[in-house]
């Protein structure tokens, strides 16, 4: 942590992240029209950034800067559980697949190749329209197409550990394989864990609205970044404040997850902490 | 070696334009029709095609119904035998004649394939009942009187079977081949070779066109069509020169600027497009007219109409488009009124309507007004104190979900277009029972008296009597509020300014390149 | 005086594979090992990386399953059987690791780490493993304030008397020392040499004390068996290898050793070391030895004694000597 | 090698057998109706039923995965029910486009990214580093498709340096079609004046898709260099005399190559993934578009096809970069033997 | 400071190291890794370094190699060769070097040649296929198989031992005037290390090359060198000619160290404590808080080096009180 904040990129990821978090939690406080969520004034459309609205009005006279504040819950949102989601699904295939070479570790990584094979956008987009489009599904959509990564990462530092000492000298006092796996493998692959997650929380706000974008994210009057992007398409470049300020959000939360991430793999990744002496 | 000194020529002659003498084709932006098979699809992209490449015996120029390749035709006074007269002297691209056997062969091939082109004639013709009387007559027996026949007959292209014969599989009527292929005798020549679907499409003047060329004295010989998928590119690709046309339906919100730019304007012609918010009358509670009539009384059709669209459009108080023959004259619209939507929800809620559900309303994502509407429509109900969920769809998922009315959406927003102009394309095929799991008539209204002035109207072949009929019809549908009918459309299509002599038409939107010409 | 383990031809085979796609032979890493440790003393297994020392060590705690041969612990056969159940059935075996430090989980206190072996073991009751485990740091001469660290705050000494405290909890009876002073200071070195001869002396243990390091062997063990390419060679009590070593490979090692007088002893050994791949037919030393004749090429020579608890392993060892 | 890469190829079918599967449950459970779109817009019920049987989408679900793989296993991926034309040949003209896109996305990020990254490990903690390592991660964090509208506004109506839309001139035709890829046929065709504009055409949609893998490249090169640098033969190198510079741009790199090749088939599936929303934007009529077309329209064919060929694809170019690897790391090429 | 020289300023010398520092600054404050360290190496001569790890062996090895880790100071001090001070003005090509570690000290991307060859390429004369050739000699020499395609080889496809004789090779490659070598034995096994060990003496004492060996294991530094410096905690403990050193330690740290060699002790003792950290060096004496004869002038006093005869120098003015028998085992 200390090492971390003595980085001032990751310092900086870290303040996106934890000013994002302050943002989500008091939305409804600091949006200056709360109820712009859903509400709509049509005299107002599509005013410019004024003193009354700052970033100013959408395509239906709703304020920008309140809808930007109150779409950060649903990125964060989407952002912790479908990265949490993920790693449900990929953490523990990873561990079982990464602990011996059996059928089972080939079939759980052929599965896991499959998926990976899949473009993840066009995955999701198959998946939002199976499940009927909304923000529940493009989380669904999204986990279900991110949790080979956390497989990957897993099975990778699974194997590496397994061929540990520690590991060995456990197995030399008799401990069983599901307690060297959850007690030391597990808190020990946690960094490249970690890693993987802040990057993916990125990673998955930008799909989410890329998803939204095409239509299968969170539906309107949702004040979702994504979807406002969309929505803003089709009246630039003249109002060019509608697409640019949700689009400078999702910049800058994106952003910041992965600077934190960014930060974390040097501190995490033990090869190079020799350097940072 | 050579290959880096290529590599340096070619980046050297990257700054300059290569040089070209011909005047530069007709770039058409608008959508292209999924295949070029004529007899496989029907819809609004498809008589950009069916206009250009193909001739029908009959055709709409403007909302006139004219005779094309029939020269005139005759109708038995049951309604059941129409006889066509054909125009001498027709050829094919491939030079052949067309004749009545022609004709015969795409009837028969049109009802085979049973696609959507074959909706209007299947359920009144057989295929054992289309006949070649000699060279130039084609004679159609009906199975019952059916009045919109001769609006429907545009829908036909009359394709060259000659051309088709030699790739015909399996016994599919040669669809594999015809669906990137040209088999027609229209203005222009679909070339085959640079044809993909849905991204490109290129064609050139058929100077043997039978209607001449003698009105165009500088036809366009080579046009390009490059549809575009963004709708910001293809506004943005118009204003830079790119294309010569938008498809035609500019956001509102660009026809100043489009208009403003000096290389291009916007055509605005009023078409027959009814925009509507539909409701599932069978599911409460919409099956509650009090209902119904609150949420018609709910919608800010001037916000809408006036602000959003900016004056674009024309209210439109019921389900057929103000400027079709057959709708009741003096027709009042629904007013937006939330103080009498109030009432409306009251005394159904005092009814036992469950207004208290979140009701659903599917919009089509990639259709930006959809979803407008809908957003506009939430947050006047909440006034009401109805809740309305938005539902973004796919017109695929719409139209599988209406096929039952369980699975028939509480609400959806679309539009209505003009597939042949006739009120039987509207009232008729929207609010009889018998339509009932097409996507048209998912409001699942069931009234046996409309049910039978619409019957009525469709068996005669009385224009007046018809008119009479629908009329009533559509008078018994707008006091019962089945939906709730917005606007009808005016059709935007942004335009470089050197096309000349654009013609509008209201099935599907026009666009004959046989009357254009490019000035420079 | 009583066995405490022994081997009767132990075979072991690594890296045998079976999959889907590819089939290979492994490699014989012990090929025909008999051994006999008394209970009581400290049995030295000597040769250089690569000839099996730490596979043999492996095998007999039933970490890793051998493919012939017989293992006994306490004159009970105890091979032939699961790994899972093998492990089990040997709990009164430990083994300690070359490298203490990496054999600690970094995640975890060291106290944690020695108390998860307690509970492994079936001992829940936290009073009493605390109370076990302070009087065994004591034991290693560590303060049980060292619970509290984490294993990269520890130096190397303290690593392994950390590694010695782990398994001494599970009061073993046999410990196996796999190269238990390599990288280690002298000094250090001298005091974990001292520690493990004190801790034997107080636990009443056993040692298979597994070194490439002769000088180290020599001044701690009373057995010493001296391995080559999978097999011993020779073995023999400590004084009297050290002093009479019979076979080339033997002399050859001892006289390689540096030492303080700077003096050589032994002609050098021609080559490297053949691979475990490619074992040389006959006497499976027959191209480094300055010995060698057709006999060797030709025929594997035999265990031969050649003193009392002495016995060797060559054509020539007469002479040879 | 060859029978390593035989190898790969085998262990990659049954893969492709799951994804072929995977995607047929998908498409066939979508609640859109491929009859009621085949049927198309004006089409009655018995319209509709009477597609249903003619193309045996009234069949249990099972069996018609069976007649799927069936047909697939012959090389037949169908007719698209949309457009009615055959598939193969569909995405024949698709992929080529898509491949030039990524292809050049894929150049520009490792012809910036593995610099960038270099100078950033060069630079351990120092200013350099941490604006590389800024501009890199920011690259990650811009959406595509609104980089791709800005680009637009900004280098074809501003600028009006480069075009908007679309791989060539809609005046200079197409080049004869050999590969697919325009740049390489109109270079083959001898037309220079057609291998320009493809190139300006190609520029903005690459730039948009190459920063996602620019950034990533930039940070495993970093990451890969300063692992190197801590190796025990640098430090000998140096001892040795070597010149910084070689020491870093070969020396180094080489090694530090190994990392960043592994990242560049990961990334092919991000790629093709980001290609949707850039394709859509710049009219670029590659397999991105084509698949998101075929989900709105239901048109399972298609999809299925399309997943398929990007799963091959995908499994290629995996292949290729461990044959690559084996070409940087002579340890990789011992082990494939 | 101590200087140990200043009695002996005209004999030749190929390398002096004068007062040489070396501080490194860390998190927990700046570690001043070497502190006054002094010795001189005549032409042709070998010097060993030993010590325990910890001791600065490799600092002073890198500083010689001009190859300080980034953000190390020199804050005094001189490294002469030829007279010439090379942390002013690095040397190349003159020094050869020899790794600990054979098995990474090779890139494993390249071939053996190119490796080889680049080291040449700035430093020795001729075009490179003079180079090559005179390579090949050198693998002749150094007992190397196949030495004709050994250059086209990657490290892998060489065992540990050749990868050693490959190493040698280099070192020699630009013909210099030193050779300096880092513990190059300690991952080999003890028959490879004799060979290698035989292998180096002769090709030094051939060639006249002063040798610079750093070791931590007496038993390879006796059979290697003639003279010894033995480092502790940064500074040299004591100096002498190898035999002497080993037969009559006079420093107690250097007594109790070979105490606790196997093959010395009578018993295993070890010294007690733990060499102290470069960031918290004691001040004084730095083994005064382990040295069992430490009085409490050692704690406050810089001890100077005692000449104890012509070469011969420790670093303890108590170095002729007899140590306890305890210490000693």
């Amino acid at each position: 942590m200390k090492r971390l904040l003595r980085d001032p990129v990751a310092c900086l990821g870290f303040l996106l992240v934890v000013f994002a978090a302050l943002v989500a939690a008091f939305a409804p406080w600091l949006a200056p029209y709360p109820d712009d969520a859903f509400d709509s004034h049509l005299l107002q459309r599509l005013k410019p950034p004024s003193a009354e609205f700052p970033f100013g009005t959408d395509y239906l006279g709703r304020d920008i800067l309140s809808r930007v504040i109150l779409g950060t819950r649903n990125a964060i949102t989407v952002a912790v559980s479908v990265v949490l989601a993920a790693m449900l699904i990929g953490v523990p295939m990873g561990l079982v697949a990464g602990w011996r070479d059996n059928w089972l570790s080939d079939v759980l990584m052929r599965v896991t190749d499959v998926f990976l094979a899949v473009p993840q956008l066009i995955l999701a987009l198959a998946l939002g329209q199976l499940m009927a489009p909304g923000l529940t599904t493009a989380m669904a959509a999204l986990s279900l197409t991110y949790w080979p990564f956390f497989a990957r990462t897993v099975y990778a530092e699974t194997r590496r550990l397994r061929g540990a000492l520690f590991v060995d000298a456990l197995a030399g006092l008799g401990a069983s394989p599901a307690r060297i796996l959850l007690l030391h493998v597990l808190p020990n692959a946690a960094p490249a864990i970690l890693v993987r997650a802040t990057i993916g929380m990125g990673f998955t706000i930008l799909t989410a609205a890329i998803l939204g974008f095409l239509g299968v994210g969170a539906a309107p009057p949702s004040p979702d970044w994504g979807l406002a992007v969309a929505e803003a398409r089709q009246h630039l470049p003249e109002s060019w404040w509608f697409a640019t300020f949700p689009g400078l959000a999702i910049l800058l939360l994106v952003l910041g997850f992965n600077l934190l991430g960014d930060g974390l793999r040097d501190v995490a990744d033990p090869r190079l902490r020799r350097s940072r002496k | 070696m050579r290959l880096f000194a290529a590599l340096l020529a070619a980046l050297l002659l990257f700054a300059t334009p290569p040089a070209g003498a011909q005047p530069r084709p007709l770039v058409w932006g608008d959508t292209l029709p999924a295949t070029l098979d004529m007899h496989v699809v029907f819809d609004v992209p498809s008589q950009f095609v069916l206009l250009n490449a193909y001739d029908g015996l009959y055709r709409y120029q403007g909302n006139d119904l004219v005779p094309w390749l029939a020269e005139s035709h005759t109708v038995s006074a049951d309604g059941l035998t129409w006889e066509f007269k054909l125009r001498p002297g027709v050829k094919f691209h491939d030079g052949s004649a067309l004749t009545a056997a022609d004709v015969v062969y795409s009837f028969h091939r049109l009802l085979a394939l049973n696609r959507a082109p074959a909706a209007a004639f299947s359920p009144v013709l057989k295929p054992e009942n289309v006949t070649a009387v000699d060279a130039h007559t084609v004679r159609f027996v009906l199975n019952q009187a059916y009045g919109p026949f001769l609006a429907a007959m545009p829908i036909v292209a009359v394709v060259n079977p000659r051309a088709i014969a030699p790739h015909v599989k399996n016994n599919d009527w040669g669809a594999e081949w015809m669906a990137a292929n040209d088999a027609g005798s229209g203005a222009y020549v679909l070339n085959p070779a640079n044809y993909q679907a849905r991204v490109s499409l290129d064609m050139a003047r058929f100077p043997d066109h039978f209607m001449g060329w003698g009105h165009n004295r500088n036809p366009i010989n080579e046009v390009r069509s490059r549809p575009v998928m963004e709708t910001s590119t293809r506004v943005l690709s118009l204003m830079r020169g790119e294309l010569d046309s938008t498809d035609s339906y500019l956001p509102t919100d660009q026809v100043e600027r489009v208009n403003r730019n000096a290389r291009t304007r916007v055509a605005q012609d009023q078409s027959m497009r009814v925009f509507l918010l539909r409701m599932n009358n069978r599911k409460a509670p919409f099956d509650n007219r009090d209902v119904r009539l609150c949420f018609a009384h709910a919608f800010n059709y001037e916000g809408f109409n006036e602000i959003i669209l900016k004056g674009l459009v024309v209210r439109n108080g019921g389900p057929n488009p103000n400027n079709l023959w057959g709708n009741p004259p003096g027709l009042e619209p629904y007013k937006y009124d939330l103080a009498l939507a109030r009432q409306h929800c009251d005394r159904a809620r005092a009814a036992g309507a469950p207004l208290g559900r979140e009701i659903e309303v599917h919009v089509q994502t990639e259709l930006e007004q959809t979803v407008q509407a809908a957003q506009m429509f939430q947050a006047d109900l909440r006034k009401v104190g109805v809740n309305l969920k938005i539902v973004p769809n796919t017109f695929a998922g719409i139209v599988t979900a209406t096929q039952q009315a369980t699975t028939t959406p509480d609400m959806w927003v679309h539009w209505v277009s003009a597939y042949f102009i006739d009120p039987e394309n509207w009232v008729g095929q929207m609010y009889d029972s018998r339509f009932h799991g097409t996507w048209k008539a998912s409001s699942w209204y069931s009234n046996p008296e409309v049910d039978s002035l619409l019957t009525r109207a469709r068996t005669s072949v009385v224009q007046a009597e018809r008119q009479e009929l629908y009329a009533a019809a559509t008078r018994i549908v707008v006091r019962d509020s089945v939906d709730i009918w917005v606007y009808n459309t005016v059709n935007l299509r942004g335009l470089s300014r050197r096309v000349q002599g654009y013609s509008f038409s209201p099935v599907g939107s026009g666009g004959e390149l046989r009357l254009m010409s490019l000035s420079e | 005086m009583a066995e405490m383990i022994g081997a009767r031809d132990l075979v072991v085979e690594l890296g045998a594979e079976r999959g889907l796609f590819r089939r290979r032979a492994g490699v014989r890493a012990v090929d025909g090992v008999s051994l006999s440790v008394t209970a009581g003393e400290t049995f030295g297994v000597v040769g250089e990386s690569g000839c099996g020392k730490t596979t043999l060590a492996r095998t007999l705690l039933g970490l890793q399953r051998e493919s012939g041969g017989e293992i006994r612990l306490e004159n009970a056969v105890v091979s032939g059987v699961a790994p899972s159940l093998a492990r089990r059935q040997r709990a009164a075996v430990q083994y300690v690791h070359q490298d203490p430090g990496a054999a600690l989980d970094p995640w975890w206190r060291v106290g944690a780490t020695l108390a998860e072996g307690l509970r492994i073991q079936g001992l829940t009751n936290r009073t009493e493993a605390a109370d076990r485990i302070a009087e065994t740091l004591r034991a290693v001469g560590l303060d049980p304030a060292f619970g509290e660290r984490y294993p990269h705050e520890l130096s190397g000494g303290q690593q392994r008397r950390i590694g010695l405290a782990r398994i001494l909890l599970l009061r073993p009876k046999l410990v196996i020392l796999d190269e238990p002073t390599a990288g280690l200071d002298l000094s250090v070195q001298a005091a974990v040499l001292r520690l493990l001869r004190d801790l034997r002396d107080r636990f009443g243990l056993t040692y298979l004390f597994i070194s490439h390091d002769l000088s180290v062997v020599r001044r701690v063990c009373d057995q010493v068996a001296v391995m080559y390419l999978g097999r011993i060679v020779e073995q023999a009590p400590a004084a009297e290898l050290f002093a009479q070593p019979r076979h080339p490979y033997t002399r050859a090692l001892l006289g390689a050793a540096p030492r303080l007088d700077g003096k050589a002893v032994a002609p050098t050994l021609r080559g490297d070391p053949p691979s475990l791949r490619a074992i040389p037919s006959g006497c499976r030393f027959h191209p480094r030895c300055l010995h060698a004749d057709m006999s060797c090429l030709e025929r594997e020579p035999v265990m031969q004694p050649v003193a009392a608890g002495h016995s060797v392993c060559c054509h020539h060892w007469r002479e040879a000597a | 090698m060859a029978r390593y890469i035989l190898k790969r190829v085998l262990l990659a079918l049954p893969a492709l057998l799951g994804l072929v599967l995977l995607t047929f449950v998908l498409t066939r459970v979508i609640p859109a109706d491929p009859a009621a779109m085949l049927a198309g817009d004006a089409a009655t019920p018995a319209q509709i039923a009477d597609i249903r049987t003619r193309y045996g989408l009234d069949q249990p679900l099972w069996r018609q995965a069976v007649t799927h793989v069936r047909q697939v296993m012959t090389g037949d991926l169908g007719s698209s029910i949309f457009t009615g034309r055959p598939v193969a040949e569909e995405i024949g003209f698709r992929l080529p486009a898509t491949l030039e896109l990524t292809f050049a996305a894929l150049f520009l990020s490792v012809l910036f990214g593995v610099p960038l990254g270099l100078l950033a490990a060069l630079d351990h903690n120092g200013p350099v580093d941490q604006v590389v390592r800024l501009l890199s991660v920011g690259g990650l964090a811009i959406a595509g498709f609104w980089l791709a509208i800005m680009l637009q506004l900004v280098f074809s109506m501003e600028l009006d340096l480069l075009p908007l839309r679309g791989r060539l001139d809609v005046a200079l035709g197409t080049p004869p079609t050999v590969t697919g890829l325009y740049l390489l046929d109109s270079l083959l065709a001898g037309r220079l004046d057609m291998f320009g504009n493809a190139l300006k055409h190609l520029v903005l949609p690459a730039v948009t898709l190459c920063l996602p893998g620019l950034a990533s490249i930039a940070r495993f090169t970093r990451s890969g260099v300063l692992e190197t640098l801590q190796k025990d033969f640098v430090l000998y190198a140096r001892a040795a005399g070597y010149s910084p510079f070689r020491l870093a741009a070969i020396y180094v790199l080489r090694n530090a190559v190994t990392v960043t090749v592994t990242q560049v088939g990961l990334l092919f599936g991000a790629l093709i993934s980001g290609a949707v929303a850039v394709e859509a934007i710049f009219d670029w009529p590659g397999l991105g578009t084509y698949a998101v077309q075929a989900i709105l329209a239901a048109d399972y064919k298609a999809l299925l096809a399309v997943t398929l060929v990007v799963g091959v694809v995908y499994a290629v170019v995996n292949v290729l970069v461990d044959v690559a690897q084996a070409l940087v790391d002579p340890r990789v090429a011992e082990q494939l033997k | 400071m101590s200087d140990m020289l200043a009695s002996a300023p005209e004999a030749p010398s190929l390398m002096t190291v004068r007062d040489l520092a070396v501080h490194i600054p860390t998190d927990a404050g700046v570690a001043r890794i070497l502190d006054g360290v002094s010795f001189t190496l005549p032409p042709g001569g070998s010097l060993g370094i030993v010590g325990e790890s910890g001791c600065g062996k490799s600092t002073l090895l890198r500083a010689i190699l001009g190859i300080l880790p980034k953000g190390a100071r020199v804050p005094q001090g001189q490294v002469l060769f030829q007279g010439q001070d090379i942390l002013k003005t690095p040397v190349r090509g003159r020094i050869g070097f020899i790794p600990q570690d054979p098995y990474l000290s090779l890139n494993p991307v390249f071939r053996a040649g190119d490796q080889l060859l680049e080291g040449m390429r700035n430093h020795a004369p001729g075009t490179r296929d003079d180079h090559r050739k005179k390579l090949i000699n050198l693998f002749h020499a150094v007992q190397l198989p196949e030495p004709q395609n050994a250059l086209d080889k990657y490290p892998h496809q060489f065992s540990g031992g050749q990868r050693q004789r490959l190493l040698i090779a280099a070192a020699l490659a630009c013909d210099p005037d030193l050779v300096v070598a880092d513990e190059p034995t300690t991952a080999l096994d003890v028959t490879t290390q004799r060979e290698i060990l035989a292998l180096l003496r002769s090709l030094i004492s051939e060639r006249n090359m002063g040798l610079l060996f750093v070791t931590h294991d007496f038993g390879v530094l006796s059979s290697v060198c003639e003279d010894v410096a033995v480092l502790y905690a940064g500074r040299v403990a004591e100096y002498g000619p190898t035999g002497n050193v080993l037969a009559d330690p006079r420093h107690p740290y250097t007594r109790m160290l070979l105490a606790c060699h196997p093959d010395r002790a009578t018993d295993l003792i070890g010294i007690p404590g733990t060499v102290p950290a470069a960031t918290a060096q004691p001040p004084g004496c730095r083994f005064h808080p382990r040295c069992p004869i430490s009085r409490p002038n050692c704690a406050v006093a810089v001890p100077e080096a005692v000449r104890i005869f012509d070469g011969s120098r420790v670093a303890c003015p108590y170095h002729a009180d007899p140590l306890p028998e305890v210490a000693l085992g």
